[in-house]
């Protein structure tokens, strides 16, 4: 199968300090990849990395086929980061958002709509603004955008924090429709018995690199 | 330790960099810059005889001129070695991080001579117009360059990611550069519809002994302000590799963390 | 291209029309320092409609500064500026659309402040026309800059202070041309007035190419 | 000479200034290369590596 990502030796820079420090991670097509770690060893810079948002200091880094060392514009488009941070504005509604940034990647209305539908944004809520939403609302509202992309990658930060029971079987149930649909998935849990259920394959990270590649 | 997979530096001035703070060229245009100045000052201050229309303020002519040059070969110096950066930087197999240098350097050179041509035009304005400052054209936009220019100091001082801020203090050099002709077009517009003639500092005729006097002091400048765009550039470039040595350590330090290394 | 730039206009003036912070807050501080220049000249009429034009283009000037932050500050929040560098949105667009929702407000808030101007100063208005004229093309001017500076300083911690720093030296001669245009259409001097809105329509298309080149490197960064 | 004061005060701040600033970029340099361990007055030769400690 395709190679998803492929880094080799990796290091990436934040400021001056070294938050990838020779990361070597092979992920392939289809699959649904699981970070784990405590805080601080690197994930968030990984997947930030994937989606072409970091600059790669030294080493090979290749996500979707795209070279990330020559060029991190062009996997941009294909990739569905869900940080820390929601990237929304909090002073539009939370349909306003969802409309925003669909259009700012020439997703049609309609799709937009049925993504916010499907995380269950529906009726007045769509009239809230983003900053009188709660943090689950929130995230919610950020996990709409991502599914509006249909993204080829799939790259999760912490996903589950912040939302109810129903609202991660609901993720859950999201992420394994996208993975049977073909769909690559990596992302980043403290919620390790629930994460491992639908993963793959784990990643163990420490210190800035992949420490264990368990199948 | 460290293992031999070690990351290789994009740059790693280590390398290539035996550099220490002076050089047999730099030394000898050292102390050729120092002892013209010294002979600049006997030559303008008692050599030099009193001109017969602006008396002993000629004397500032010696000054003025030649400081008011450095400052804006130091400025053009930024403003190309910023353009070849954004240009051609990228292809180039140190990433710019030299024309990078040599613009920062020549910016804060820049800074300070402009500093000192605006002091000694003020001085020599009130001496011969009774005034500090008119509002002329040149004046004005030297005005304009120097504050543009610690703007851009600032904006290099700001602990971002190197190559994140060589390409903002690159870009924001050449919009300064770009809008200084608009200032000093803008400027000179306005007096001429105002019809007042803008006094020019040229008025003093400059006579045999004056010319050479002048001639003297300004390859005396000029040779100071090379050596110190040298040397600071020099300085740069040891900040980089003391920073670069930090991060080789930082890099280790986090696979250490690891425990297994 | 057009239409990813109206977006991003469109959008940044349906934060300002929900928020009201340019409306609220920044043209009533516009208006402050015409007054506040009132007391500086001791409330001589003379000498402050004279000085009217001036007082006009510096009062832009400062609300300027202010909206350029405040119009970068909505995009450096919650990690949009990396939610934008993985949309589709040319950096070319952004800056074409920032500028237009900048420039916009602009020109509102300086017809607030000739209006001030007016009231406060009795400013006549001699030439609607070329008061018009050079408001539009000042403040398109203006804005351009401003957006260059503002994706510079994206990302600053000392951006309140950077910000004005560098940008209001390169704004001179906008201010310059701006007062000369403004004094002949408030009837205060009848030197020829079009020709300052010809140097500010000039400077206008310098800053947008300028712009348009600039961008793209500047928003890479994030 | 007339305006004296003028004169002499201008030719002392050029001359200062230029010099203090060539001293502090000399003494920060010299300082930087103590902590980096490299010999003063030492030329960068190309292509030679410097043995790592």
């Amino acid at each position: 199968m395709a190679a998803a990502i492929d880094f080799r030796d990796v290091v990436v820079l934040l400021g001056r300090f070294p938050a990838l420090a020779g990361a070597t991670a092979n992920v392939c097509e289809g699959e649904v990849v699981l970070l784990r770690g405590p805080n601080g060893v690197g994930k968030t810079t990984f997947l930030r990395t994937c989606a072409g948002l970091n600059a790669i200091t030294s080493g090979s880094a290749e996500v979707l086929g795209h070279d990330l060392t020559a060029d991190r514009n062009n996997v941009r488009r294909h990739v569905g980061l869900l940080g820390h941070r929601t990237h929304l504005y909090d002073e539009l509604t939370v349909g306003d958002n969802v409309r925003f940034w669909a259009s700012t990647l020439g997703i049609a209305e309609s799709d937009a709509m049925a993504a916010a539908d499907r995380v269950g944004l529906t009726g007045r809520l769509l009239d809230v603004e983003v900053q009188r939403l709660s943090a689950g609302q929130r995230r919610r509202t950020a996990l709409a955008v991502v599914v509006a992309r249909r993204p080829r990658l799939w790259l999760l930060d912490e996903p589950h924090a912040g939302l109810d029971h129903e609202g991660r079987d609901n993720l859950d149930e999201l992420l394994r429709q996208a993975a049977d649909a073909g769909a690559t998935i990596v992302f980043a849990s403290h919620e390790l018995d629930r994460a491992e259920s639908v993963a793959d394959r784990v990643l163990e990270f420490s210190g800035g690199r992949i420490e264990r590649d368990d199948p | 330790m460290v293992s031999a997979t070690k990351p290789e530096m994009p740059v790693s001035p280590r390398t290539s960099a035996r550099m220490a703070t002076s050089s047999v060229g730099t030394t000898v245009l050292g102390w050729l810059a120092f002892v013209s100045l010294v002979a600049t000052a006997v030559l303008g201050l008692v050599v030099s005889p009193r001109d017969v229309v602006t008396g002993d303020a000629v004397r500032f002519l010696y000054l003025h001129v030649p400081v008011i040059w450095v400052a804006y070969g130091a400025f053009i110096s930024c403003a190309i070695a910023s353009a070849l950066f954004l240009w051609k930087g990228k292809s180039r197999a140190d990433r710019g991080r030299h024309l990078d240098r040599v613009a920062g350097a020549s910016a804060e050179v820049g800074v300070v001579f402009t500093a000192l041509a605006l002091i000694t035009g003020a001085m020599w304005g009130r001496i011969t117009w009774g005034v500090y400052w008119q509002w002329d054209a040149r004046l004005t936009m030297t005005a304009m360059m120097f504050v543009s220019f610690l703007g851009y100091l600032a904006l290099r001082r700001l602990p971002t990611e190197p190559s994140v801020r060589s390409k903002r203090a690159a870009i924001a050099a050449l919009v300064s550069s770009v809008n200084l002709p608009l200032v000093h077009f803008s400027v000179d517009w306005w007096r001429t519809l105002h019809q007042e003639a803008s006094l020019s500092v040229d008025e003093a005729e400059i006579t045999g002994n004056m010319y050479s006097v002048l001639l003297f002091s300004s390859v005396a400048f000029v040779l100071t302000g090379i050596w110190l765009v040298a040397h600071r550039y020099r300085v740069i470039r040891l900040e980089e590799i003391r920073d670069d040595e930090g991060l080789e350590l930082a890099i280790a330090a986090r696979r250490a963390e690891a425990g297994v290394d | 291209m057009i239409r990813d730039a109206l977006l991003i206009a469109r959008k940044d003036l349906l934060i300002e029309w929900r928020s009201r912070v340019t409306i609220n807050q920044v043209a009533p501080l516009g208006l402050l320092i015409l007054i506040v220049f009132a007391f500086a000249f001791d409330a001589n009429r003379n000498l402050l409609t004279k000085g009217a034009p001036g007082l006009v283009w510096v009062g832009v000037l400062f609300a300027g500064v202010l909206t350029v932050q405040r119009s970068f500050t909505i995009e450096s929040a919650d990690g949009i500026t990396d939610a934008l560098r993985l949309s589709s949105i040319s950096p070319v667009a952004m800056f074409l659309g920032k500028a237009a929702a900048v420039g916009l407000q602009l020109f509102v808030l300086e017809i607030v402040l000739v209006g001030g101007a007016v009231v406060f100063f009795d400013s006549r208005i001699g030439d609607p026309v070329l008061l018009i004229a050079a408001a539009v093309t000042g403040t398109g001017g203006f804005s351009a800059i401003g957006c260059i500076y503002g994706a510079m300083s994206l990302g600053v911690r000392v951006r309140e202070t950077l910000l004005p720093l560098l940008l209001i030296p390169v704004v001179a001669p906008i201010l310059l041309a701006g007062t000369r245009a403004f004094e002949r259409a408030l009837d205060i001097s009848t030197q020829a007035g079009w020709n300052w809105v010809g140097l500010l329509g000039v400077m206008w298309g310098v800053y947008l190419a300028v712009g348009t080149l600039a961008f793209g490197p500047l928003l890479e960064d994030g | 000479m007339d305006h004296a004061g003028m004169i002499i005060a201008g030719y002392a701040i050029v001359f200062a200034t230029v010099l203090g600033y060539g001293a502090a970029i000399v003494a920060r340099g010299r300082r930087l290369a103590r902590e980096l361990g490299l010999a003063e007055g030492e030329e960068p030769q190309s292509g030679q590596s410097r043995e790592d400690p």
